[in-house]
């Protein structure tokens, strides 16, 4: 579970760019705050799994890409969706089911997907958008068109055998598909040691795909690491896997409250206080530009009240009209 | 009427059911066990199964990985030589990755092996929409395997036949697939307590009796005919529910006998309706009892669309006691 | 009669049908590709697609590891991104491994994205018995792909219909399941040479107009309809014989129709007999056709047990022309 | 593909066991000999597999064996069922679909189990058999026995993800499951190169779980490796993986003759004169024992003469009765 080590060089960014991932990673955080309030406030239907704590693997990633580049998301799918470019209006009318949402509110927050911005989706399958993901990548290559692929997972999809056969053929055929496999070291209530034998990396490595394994609570490390898998899978190179380990501050789930049978209040302290990406990042802004807690501050305040907005308006957007029920089962 | 000479009840939940079956069988047969994700200290995410763990230890209570072939395969191997296993999946809508090992392994290794080797494996599984989980975690979809002949498939609708069903799926040589509803786990009712409560799989149960209407209905739609019932009966239109119980083997006599004392059937179902399980049950009940029908039979199932997230769409799919009162009267008074 | 004013023809064999169906799309939109196990050089084990490689080379026609989830799975994924893959699974049995690509994927993506994402994927697959290929090669699994939404399926059963049905697949927007009768390969007839000769998906043919019975057969049964329609027909009574063409969409109207022109009907389909096609098919008619229906609507499938390897025992399990004409005589001289 | 060299002890087995050894090796090579000819004369419904040039695999392992340890086999199953102790007449009678047959003719070639003998069964879905085998050795360990469970596959099952999932479990829970890949090259028409990436080993080695690769035609390695393997694995120290290469002589199926467009002839002759496992123990057999070309000859000479009797015995056997069509549907 120890990264190896790693330096990240000095300034992986300009200064703008650096604030627009830090901007990226609070939209994230600031989302989900608005997310759980309305499930808690049962203004939400279903249920919804956070991704608060991992936003630095999301935006680390996905700020190398462009809206040609696809990715695909997982049932924890919300920093995806935002990392990826999706507006907060469309976001969380889908997270409530109105017709104002990505998917006009018949995917909600498991299905949730921006085709505008590469987003092909949350999926709801442990696993289950691998194919995807590399099909996406084969598309690329047999167009020639320089356009990477990034197959979000977590560490409990290592589980499904799809994972193994669609790695062998993106090997085979050098797709440019980047595996991201987010080890919060929880399969909803089992710690992942339980379930997973042998070491991570050695499953692609098996296929001789490239590997890294970094700290996804530094964006930088993240960042730096992306770079270099996906110019190489964009020069044609082949895909890689990049291990990040990371940490789920919530619940499996918005209702997973009593957790301690599985996880420790003193973990999920330590994590928190100690390795939130955000105070991290800030932290390293701070001191490597000429930025201020203020200039955070107000970025901040900025997305809080564009969160604020986006509630109210998905909030008092319609539901799809009842005869949509039966349209889009077919094209 | 559902369970006749049984003895003492208690009143329990569906989930209480499932879970005294459960431990019961795991008690009486060492080679019993249970295998699924995170089954043990969780108890499953809908907690049906909370305590066995702590009875049975985590080698008769396995969590395993996120490996739904997998572990399925493992239970049929363990099935074949000497071992009872219940594995669980976690959502019916995960049968797409078992479907090999349920249906080309687990169904046709009795018959392919001319009778010598044996299956006696319990799958536990869930099915049923309306709890906003959208298109990946709301389907019924009992129709594929209650098709392979290899396979027994029961849906018990009340806490009795989730205790009744799911000690005789444990108890038989052939592998059983069993759903139960998502939505049902928090009902209540009364169930036998003897150890030996095990109903035969094969058997439909008439839930209610009546003279004007046979509502043929499967898991959770039992409650929803059954509510229809009480709504027809204000209107003087005794309805009666009759629940298969085993969509494989399917009780066809008596489901053909309500058809022909009724003379108007509707088969209620919440899988999808094309190539449901609602057409296999109303083909036969149009075929058996067809000179006895006053009436087409009629289908009321979850409509053909991928379950939408959107609570006014969702519940649009599934079919409600109101849409049985409408059919059942349109049958009778065309 | 299935095929009116579509220009010369060709007589070749159904294997040829499809492999020309194949060559004219792949040449005509450079986004179809073919993937699956020895497609290329070997042409599948069944040879249909020989000689396609050689044309367009091992970047469209493509050769992969025995992984039919994962292949099936990068064929959505594709799809989705602007590609119009057709995915060879090599025999329909091997339909259990790509379940959940299939139907929590494929069939769903477009619904869940509220219509704007799109799955243009043909997956073609095989269905039939006798050809002593045993219980894990002989299957006929059309059923359980009908019963979802966001699927269509097409059963060819002529040379004809196996080029237009190809061909009206992969130019859909939708994913599409084509399943070819192993045992039709070799069968000759006309096929229309034109490069536009796309069959609408959803729409029956009349392969024989009659009178006295309706025979609704599918794929591989349409022939043995046919045939007994001539053992019939020299007992004087007209058989009509409609073939669905697509299970899903299913051209109830016509079926119904035809129904009711008859006044009896005997569905016949090789999927097992218990929640097959055949009992959607069967339930639709007697229904739709209920008022005018003279005796009960019969169903002929394959037997419900896997299928044995004893060629005596396989053969058995199939519907014959001799029992066609058998369940009409009685039906229509009961 | 190279096998890492290995010393084999002078004499692994004693001249009894040794002499079975040959003897067992042999009776597949015959069977299939005359299996060949059923089909080709027509006397055999449907199609075959062969596995002859493959004998020292199946051989080497299954001496280890008792009627208790588990094997599942594959389409490829002659050489599995003979080796783990089936007898001639019930097996021709199954490849012919008589009563008499292990499966009452209702499995065929394909599906030939033979439960007494601990053969649950070849398996016509490539590596269909896996969880089987592996819920065996999950059997043998809940009633710790002792016993040990078998999955012999081609390296074609490499490409199914089932066999990833279930290595995962068997190195958790320590099962004694031994994984015996049988490398024989090709995947039906295509050489397993193309659509295998990476190493074969790496794909084990993953989950932590013992490797071994030996050559496939040299029965005293893959015996002398398997004995280790098994050992271990009847401790309760888990399962292992054994990569052995080999090749098969006849085309895919009985039906595969005009093969030169995906193999030459070439590489078949060569095989077939410097690596015959048969005759590769046979010149080891005949220099460390005293054992002569004729006492091996007159033990070739003492199966042909079964063979032929069970060939005889299972054409004039009857098909099953027209009314077991549905029988053991279900028990
Ligand atoms: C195929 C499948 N099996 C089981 C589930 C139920 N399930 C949902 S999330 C989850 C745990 C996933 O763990 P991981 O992949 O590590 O992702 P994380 O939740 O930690 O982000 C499980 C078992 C599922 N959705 N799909
Ligand atoms: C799941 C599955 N896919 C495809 C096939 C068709 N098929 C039968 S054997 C075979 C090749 C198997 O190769 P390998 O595993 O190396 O075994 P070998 O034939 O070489 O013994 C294929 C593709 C099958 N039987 N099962
Ligand atoms: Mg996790
Ligand atoms: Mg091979």
């Amino acid at each position: 579970m120890t990264p190896p080590k790693t330096t990240t060089p000095k300034k992986p960014w300009t200064r703008a760019a650096a604030l627009r991932a830090y901007e990226q990673m609070m939209r994230i955080r600031v989302f989900e705050e608005h997310a759980n309030d309305l499930y808690l406030s049962a203004k939400m239907p279903g249920l919804t799994h956070m991704y608060t704590g991992q936003e630095a693997v999301a935006v680390g990633i996905c700020e190398h890409l462009t809206a040609d580049d696809t990715i695909t998301s997982t049932h924890r799918g919300h920093g995806h969706c935002v990392a990826k470019g999706a507006a907060y209006p469309e976001m969380f009318a889908e997270l409530l089911g109105r017709e104002a949402g990505y998917c006009r509110g018949k995917g909600g927050s498991m299905h949730i997907a921006d085709q505008e911005n590469g987003n092909l989706g949350a999926n709801a399958i442990v696993g289950g958008s691998a194919g995807i993901a590399t099909g996406s990548g084969f598309s690329a290559k047999a167009r020639g068109n320089g356009d990477v692929s990034v197959c979000f997972f977590g560490e409990g999809a290592l589980g499904q055998g799809l994972l193994f056969e669609v790695m062998n053929m993106a090997q085979l055929w050098k797709l440019p598909v980047i595996y991201v496999c987010e080890n919060n070291m929880y399969n909803e209530y089992t710690h992942y040691s339980e379930v997973t034998a042998g070491e991570i990396l050695g499953r692609p490595q098996a296929f001789g795909m490239r590997t890294a394994h970094v700290n996804g609570q530094d964006i930088n490390e993240v960042h730096t690491t992306a770079k270099d898998l996906i110019d190489r899978a964009r020069k044609g190179e082949g895909p890689a896997f990049m291990l990040c380990d990371t940490y789920r501050y919530h619940g499996h789930h918005v209702g997973d409250i009593a957790r301690d049978y599985y996880r420790s209040k003193d973990e999920e302290e330590e994590w928190k206080s100690t390795r939130d990406p955000i105070n991290l990042f800030t932290a390293w802004l701070t001191s490597n530009f000429k930025i201020t807690e203020d200039d955070l501050a107000s970025i901040e305040a900025q997305i809080r009240s564009e969160a604020e907005q986006a509630v109210d308006f998905a909030l008092n957007a319609p539901y799809p009209d009842d005869s949509e029920v039966d349209q889009h089962v077919y094209a | 009427m559902s369970t006749p000479n049984v003895g003492t009840t208690e009143t329990m939940t569906f989930a209480k059911a499932v879970n005294t079956a459960l431990a019961e069988e795991l008690r009486r047969d060492p080679t019993v066990f249970i295998m699924g994700e995170d089954v043990a200290e969780a108890g499953t995410p809908f907690k049906v199964l909370s305590g066995l763990v702590d009875e049975f230890g985590t080698e008769r209570v396995i969590d395993t990985p996120i490996s739904e072939a997998g572990f399925t395969g493992v239970g049929v191997g363990a099935a074949m030589t000497g071992m009872r296993p219940v594995v669980d999946i976690m959502f019916g809508d995960f049968l797409t990755l078992i479907m090999d090992q349920v249906v080309n392994q687990a169904a046709k290794i009795h018959y392919m092996s001319g009778g010598k080797l044996h299956v006696p494996l319990t799958i536990r599984t869930t099915l049923g929409a309306t709890r906003r989980s959208a298109a990946q975690h709301s389907q019924s979809l009992h129709a594929w395997v209650s098709h392979i002949p290899g396979l027994k498939v029961a849906l018990p609708s009340t806490p009795a036949d989730a205790k009744g069903l799911m000690k005789a799926a444990i108890r038989d040589d052939n592998p059983v697939i069993i759903f139960e509803d998502k939505l049902s786990f928090q009902e209540k009712g009364e169930v036998p307590t003897s150890e030996d409560f095990v109903l035969p799989l094969g058997v439909a149960d008439i839930k209610r009796e009546g003279r004007d209407v046979t509502l043929i209905a499967t898991s959770s739609m039992v409650q929803v005919a059954l509510e229809a019932a009480k709504t027809l009966a204000s209107d003087g239109i005794e309805a009666e529910v009759v629940d298969p119980r085993t969509t494989s083997p399917l009780d066809d006599a008596t489901l053909i006998e309500s058809a022909k004392k009724t003379g108007r059937c509707i088969v209620i179902d919440e899988g999808h309706r094309r190539y449901g399980a609602s057409a296999e049950i109303a083909a036969v009940v149009s075929d058996g009892a067809f000179w006895w029908l006053d009436a087409p039979v009629r289908r009321l199932a979850a409509m053909d669309v991928p379950i939408p997230f959107a609570p006014n769409l969702e519940d649009l799919t599934v079919p409600t006691p109101a849409d049985v009162v409408s059919e059942a009267v349109t049958l009778i008074n065309p």
